[in-house]
């Protein structure tokens, strides 16, 4: 990591916000949270972002590369019918700063670009959102099902797949 | 740090001796002249406190059968069953099913009378699925003591704010329901469904037919805030208010 | 006559009658009890057959002596074979109960402080389903495991508990014993192919990987132990040892070094890498589902027995005691007991490691073995030639 | 490629899903050459339930149970992560009370984790010993949660705004005994393990993994500490009470299976001081002190994180709330989910005897791996 001389090892949160909004402008969005009493946020230790889905690798790789966050804690994904969300949380050591990127995807179109290639660690988060939600990861070296049998032609974590009891 | 200041150590020659001389040790000097931490089971059992979640138990008299603990049950294992009291008289009383029971508790600790509690029998193992069906007379356990019973006592967080700290409170105390008049349409099933009879129908006037408009009077006293009037409004005219 | 009193077919041979009969030249209590029992068991049915026949020669021929010396012979192998049998038992109930108490825990508890466990779990295994994979090499599965526990059982019953409780007492029993010993590793490695399984496979191959470690510092061990006596001979060196000292003292280097090497002989925690549970399931023995199991699992323990036996023959002084007040009420009385206490004693050693200490790698056991065991067998043996040469013993 | 396999000297062995070393349903399948791993495969999912989806039918306060069962042996701090989302999503902070007795909780149950491992570590090396002797100091710290909460494993402890319950009578003076006797214990256990060339020479030089590769593979708690990385969440991201009790993070840069090995026996350590820490803070917290909030029924509408340290790594759980009685959609983050995906990374090249070894330090769980 130290070899990079460019990395900043311990971005504050006013440096990722002003860095992110000179490196992607318009296509990075800051959500500013309404919570008063959290310590982790009136500390400052979280950053919530709502980025374009095109940006996104660029903006993966941006954090990793340039702001020193070296974790991908996990990958998430929502189904809010009328559209599919992912969303990254991005672990600092350093500062143990956590941001939150979320990314909406269209029904139609569920390919966003993988971030495995960044973290490995984002790999069997990738693997098992596919395999929930049917969002594919373009770049992914192995999406198949993990959790579910391979058998499986269902996304079971959507709205759209009923339980037993829910009709 | 009071490990990782003394190991990882050097062996000097063979690094076997230690193990071998702390069980040898271990072997003539706790072991064998004293019993094993091993108890035997069937034989032996240990004591649990009476704080202990076995399975739950139900005091008959008190229940009133308001119908919270199948509510908040995490697996629907409680169902209310009808069954006759001391006097012959069919009254509704929680039946547990223990085979699918998760012991969280949960039913002794948001039971408003206590009627539910937590026991220490833990030996529940029955020969057919049938037998662990508890009916409300069998869910009665004799030992039954006060430190059975689990309590809520939480703080309303207005009250923190104010600095009051020393009155903890419980949502049936605090919680009762609030009729929006406009939806009313006096059917009275609240009035029939309340386990305690704190809701009272008052006629408040007459409609155009000359029919009584009734409203529900709830008597803030007596009311648990089981909320069965709420769930079984047809116009969803009752709202439960929480007291935060 | 009709018939003849039961007393007249029942004899009883003196001391003089049974060396002359026998087919040993010195006095063999196994043999002297087998012949008791063809006593009153062939007298009784030679009784039998002359209240049907009177005056038949069959009658006359059972109780003849030659016929008593071969019904001797066979009953005596089963008298020797069941002493062993439950001793091994004993250990089994000895290892159980000393493991549990080391682990704080009570061991077995079925009947007799627990003594009953191994019977019921032997019973157990022989009542299960006989499972016998089906892509297997049926010859070498059958033989191998034959073989295995053939092997063992028979190193057992070839164990002397005294100079008056053997089988044949050979010049070269302790490198006959040896010779047996190092047969199985070959027979587990055959086993374990046979298999057809990739864990039995591996666990064979540990089995011959380890061989090599121990079983030659066992063996230049051995030499010390016979230089020093000058005999190969099991009697000779325990009337050696009993006459000058126990080899333990000049030889302590030698007896530490033996007990780690007679631990991996019998393929026992930490050197059970051929079965070791932890990563291949059940090691060879993998496919050898039910009462196989359970035999094998009885060899094991007669492997067991027979090392310790080494380590007291080679070490302790076998059945010999230094004991006070004249050796014959000794001799005569109890000679076996205290061989199968110092076997025991041996084996409260083999269990303590077990209790204290892990499995090893394969690679850690070929560096104590080449590394450790090896150079501490030839400094032990340079000691003896030493001794020998000075003339100290 | 089924052809190439058969013709070449490797072969995959498949350990699992029923396997002495795997302690839980997974399957790891190898390729071994010899002895060596030259490859290897971790397959999860054989306890996949739908944890996620069937909480989006249940009431946030049914669910606290369900989270105990996520894991086994970690079950307070998983329920505790579950109130912490909750509380975050009604922007509330529990009582002071309340926040020193999960504490006291949490560190409780990662001691009887942090043994039940050690336990497991022993039978993988083939050491009974250790495995019993772990296990019976393990009983004392469940006594403790009988005694708190009622229940030896699954304790349903934390509530959403406080806890369950105060302490019983003569918790404290219980707490402590158990703790101390616990200490000495512990060095008899090390008697056993450290003191062992053979236990040491087991565990030293195996699993290798880089402080870069921890990064990067995700890998969190005492296997992230034993590989050089300085990030303890209960330090750096302080919740709860944590942030004003002194403790030392163990970390240690040698990055094999004997330094996590070191790095979690360290942390029981530092666990009982932050224990006693904590029970000296709730003596001067007087008696009858709030130590639970009362909470609305429905949580409001947004998207909510916390995280929390498991005894196995970093426990995430994202939480979208609509403003109704139940979740929209509750992510869980487990640790060893993770840590496992970096398994065939950690195996490459060593020896099948030291596969156990090497995955103990994961400390499996596959209640919340599979979820």
């Amino acid at each position: 990591m130290s070899e990079d001389a460019n990395i900043i090892e311990k971005p504050s949160r006013d440096d990722i916000v002003s860095l992110v909004k000179a490196e992607f402008g318009g296509k990075v969005e800051f959500i500013e949270s309404t919570k008063k009493n959290i310590k982790a946020i009136n500390e400052g230790r979280r950053l919530f972002m709502k980025a374009d889905r095109e940006v996104l690798h660029d903006l993966a790789k941006y954090l990793h590369d340039k702001l020193n966050f070296e974790q991908a804690s996990s990958v998430a994904g929502v189904d809010w019918v009328d559209h599919m969300q992912v969303v990254y949380h991005l672990t600092n050591y350093c500062t143990s700063m956590v941001v939150e990127i979320t990314v909406d995807i269209p029904n139609d179109d569920l390919h966003i670009a993988s971030v495995s290639d960044i973290w490995e660690g984002a790999n069997w988060h990738e693997r098992e959102t596919y395999e929930l939600f049917g969002i594919v990861f373009d770049g992914h070296p192995k999406l198949e099902r993990l959790l579910t049998p391979k058998s499986y032609e269902f996304f079971p974590f959507r709205k759209s797949y009923k339980l037993r009891g829910q009709e | 740090m009071k490990y990782l200041d003394k190991y990882p150590k050097k062996f000097k020659g063979t690094g076997v001796i230690a193990p071998l001389g702390k069980v040898l040790r271990h072997f003539f000097t706790k072991t064998v002249p004293h019993r094993p931490v091993t108890i035997l089971y069937p034989y032996e059992k240990e004591w649990v406190p009476d704080n202990y979640r076995g399975r739950p138990g139900l005091r008959f008299d008190r229940c009133l059968g308001c119908g919270i603990c199948e509510r908040v049950c995490p697996t629907t294992c409680i169902e209310l069953v009808d069954v006759a009291d001391d006097e012959g008289k069919m009254v509704k009383r929680p039946q547990v099913n223990l085979g699918r029971c998760m012991m969280c508790g949960y039913c002794a600790e948001y039971c408003p009378v206590d009627a539910m509690t937590t026991t220490t029998d833990y030996e529940l193992a029955e020969f057919t699925r049938q037998d662990l069906i508890y009916d409300p007379r069998r869910l009665n356990f004799e030992y039954t003591t006060d430190m059975m019973e689990v309590h809520i006592e939480e703080h309303l967080m207005s009250n923190i704010a104010k600095g009051i700290t020393d009155q903890p409170t419980a949502f049936y105390k605090t919680d009762r329901p609030v009729l929006e008049d406009s939806k009313c349409i006096s059917c009275s099933k609240c009035a029939k469904v309340c386990p305690v009879n704190a809701i009272e129908m008052i006629v408040v006037g007459q409609n155009d037919k000359g029919k009584d408009i009734k409203r529900p009077k709830i008597d803030d006293k007596v009311c648990i805030s089981c909320a069965n009037c709420v769930i079984d409004c047809p116009k969803d005219a009752l709202k439960m208010n929480e007291v935060l | 006559m009709a018939y003849e009193s039961i007393t007249n077919f029942i004899v009883n041979r003196g001391y003089e009658d049974l060396i002359a009969m026998s087919p040993y030249e010195v006095y063999n209590l196994p043999y002297d009890i087998a012949v008791k029992i063809w006593e009153s068991l062939g007298g009784l049915i030679a009784w039998l057959i002359n209240l049907i026949f009177p005056n038949n020669g069959v009658s006359q021929w059972l109780i003849s002596d030659p016929v008593t010396n071969g019904f001797a012979i066979i009953l005596m192998v089963i008298v020797i074979f069941a002493v062993s049998f439950v001793f091994c038992l004993l250990m089994l109930w000895e290892e159980r109960k000393v493991l549990g108490r080391m682990m704080d825990r009570r061991g077995t508890m079925v009947g007799l402080k627990g003594f009953l466990q191994c019977l019921g779990d032997g019973l157990k295994t022989f009542m299960k389903e006989n499972v016998v994979p089906k892509a297997i090499d049926k010859k070498i599965y059958w033989w191998g495991l034959s073989l295995v526990i053939g092997t063992s059982v028979l190193l057992a019953c070839m164990v002397p508990l005294s100079n008056r409780w053997f089988i044949v007492d050979y010049q070269a029993g302790l490198l006959i014993i040896f010779a047996l010993f190092a047969l199985a590793p070959f027979l587990i490695l055959c086993a374990g192919w046979a298999q057809n399984n990739k864990y039995s496979l591996i666990g064979g191959l540990r089995a011959a990987e380890l061989m090599i470690s121990y079983e030659i510092p066992m063996l230049i061990l051995l030499a010390g132990t016979v230089l020093m006596a000058g005999s190969f001979n099991i009697n000779d060196i325990v009337a050696y040892q009993e006459e000058h000292i126990w080899f333990v003292i000049p030889q302590i280097i030698g007896f530490f070094t033996c007990i780690v090497c007679a631990v991996a002989e019998s393929e026992r925690v930490p050197f059970d890498l051929s079965e070791a549970e932890a990563e291949l399931v059940e090691g060879w023995q993998t496919e050898y589902a039910g009462m196989k199991w359970g035999l094998i699992m009885l060899g094991d323990y007669f492997r067991g027995y027979v090392a310790c036996a080494l380590v007291v023959f080679m070490y302790l002084g076998g059945w010999s005691l230094p004991v006070i007040g004249g050796e014959d009420w000794y001799l005569q009385y109890f000679p076996e007991i205290v061989f199968l206490l110092k076997v025991a004693l041996v084996f409260f050693i083999f269990v303590l490691a077990r209790a204290a200490l892990p499995r090893v790698r394969t690679d850690q056991i070929l560096n104590v073995g080449w590394k450790a065991l090896m150079p501490l067998s030839v400094i032990n043996l340079a000691i003896v030639i030493l001794l020998k040469v000075t003339g100290v013993m | 490629m089924a052809e190439e396999k058969m013709n070449s000297d490797k072969m995959w062995v498949t350990m699992g899903p029923q396997h002495p070393f795997s302690h839980g349903l997974w399957t790891l399948r190898v390729e071994v050459d010899g002895e060596i791993i030259t490859d290897a495969e971790p397959e999860v999912g054989y306890l996949h339930r739908g944890w996620e989806k069937e909480c989006e039918n249940r009431t946030y306060n049914k669910i606290i149970p369900m989270a105990d069962r996520l894991c086994y042996s970690a079950s307070m701090t998983w329920s505790h992560l579950f109130c912490k989302v909750a509380e975050e999503a009604l922007d509330i902070e529990v009582p002071e009370r309340a926040q020193y007795l999960r504490v006291v909780a949490d560190e409780i149950c990662r001691i009887q984790s942090h043994l039940m491992w050690l336990a497991a570590v022993g039978t993988d090396v083939g050491n009974l010993t250790i495995f019993l002797w772990a296990l019976r100091e393990r009983e004392f710290m469940l006594d403790l949660n009988v005694r708190l909460c009622g229940q030896r494993l699954t304790t349903n402890y934390p509530r959403i705004g406080g806890v369950r319950n105060d302490m019983p009578y003569y918790f404290e003076r219980d707490c402590m005994r158990a703790i101390e006797r616990f200490e000495k214990s512990l060095w008899d256990i090390i008697r056993l393990t450290d003191d062992s060339s053979i236990f040491v020479g087991r565990m030293k030089g195996i699993g290798y993994i880089t402080r870069k590769d921890v990064a990067n593979y995700g890998i969190t708690g005492p296997a992230m500490r034993g590989c050089g990385v300085d990030y303890d969440i209960r330090r750096d991201d302080p919740y709860d009470a944590y942030g004003e009790m002194e403790f030392e993070v163990p970390v240690l840069k040698e990055g094999d299976a004997y330094s996590r090995y070191m790095v979690r026996i360290e942390e029981m350590f530092q666990s009982c001081e932050i224990i006693r820490q904590a029970m000296k803070k709730l003596e001067s917290i007087p008696k009858n002190a709030p130590y639970r909030l009362k909470v609305p029924k429905c949580i409001p509408e947004g998207t909510h994180m916390a995280r929390i340290e498991d005894p196995r790594g970093e426990g995430l759980m994202y939480l979208v709330s609509d403003g109704t009685e139940s979740p929209y959609r509750l992510k869980v983050r487990s640790p060893v989910f993770v840590n496992v995906s970096a398994s065939k990374h950690m195996v490459q090249g060593v020896r099948i005897a030291d596969i156990p070894a090497i995955m103990a330090m994961i400390d499996m769980c596959l209640g919340e791996t599979d979820r």
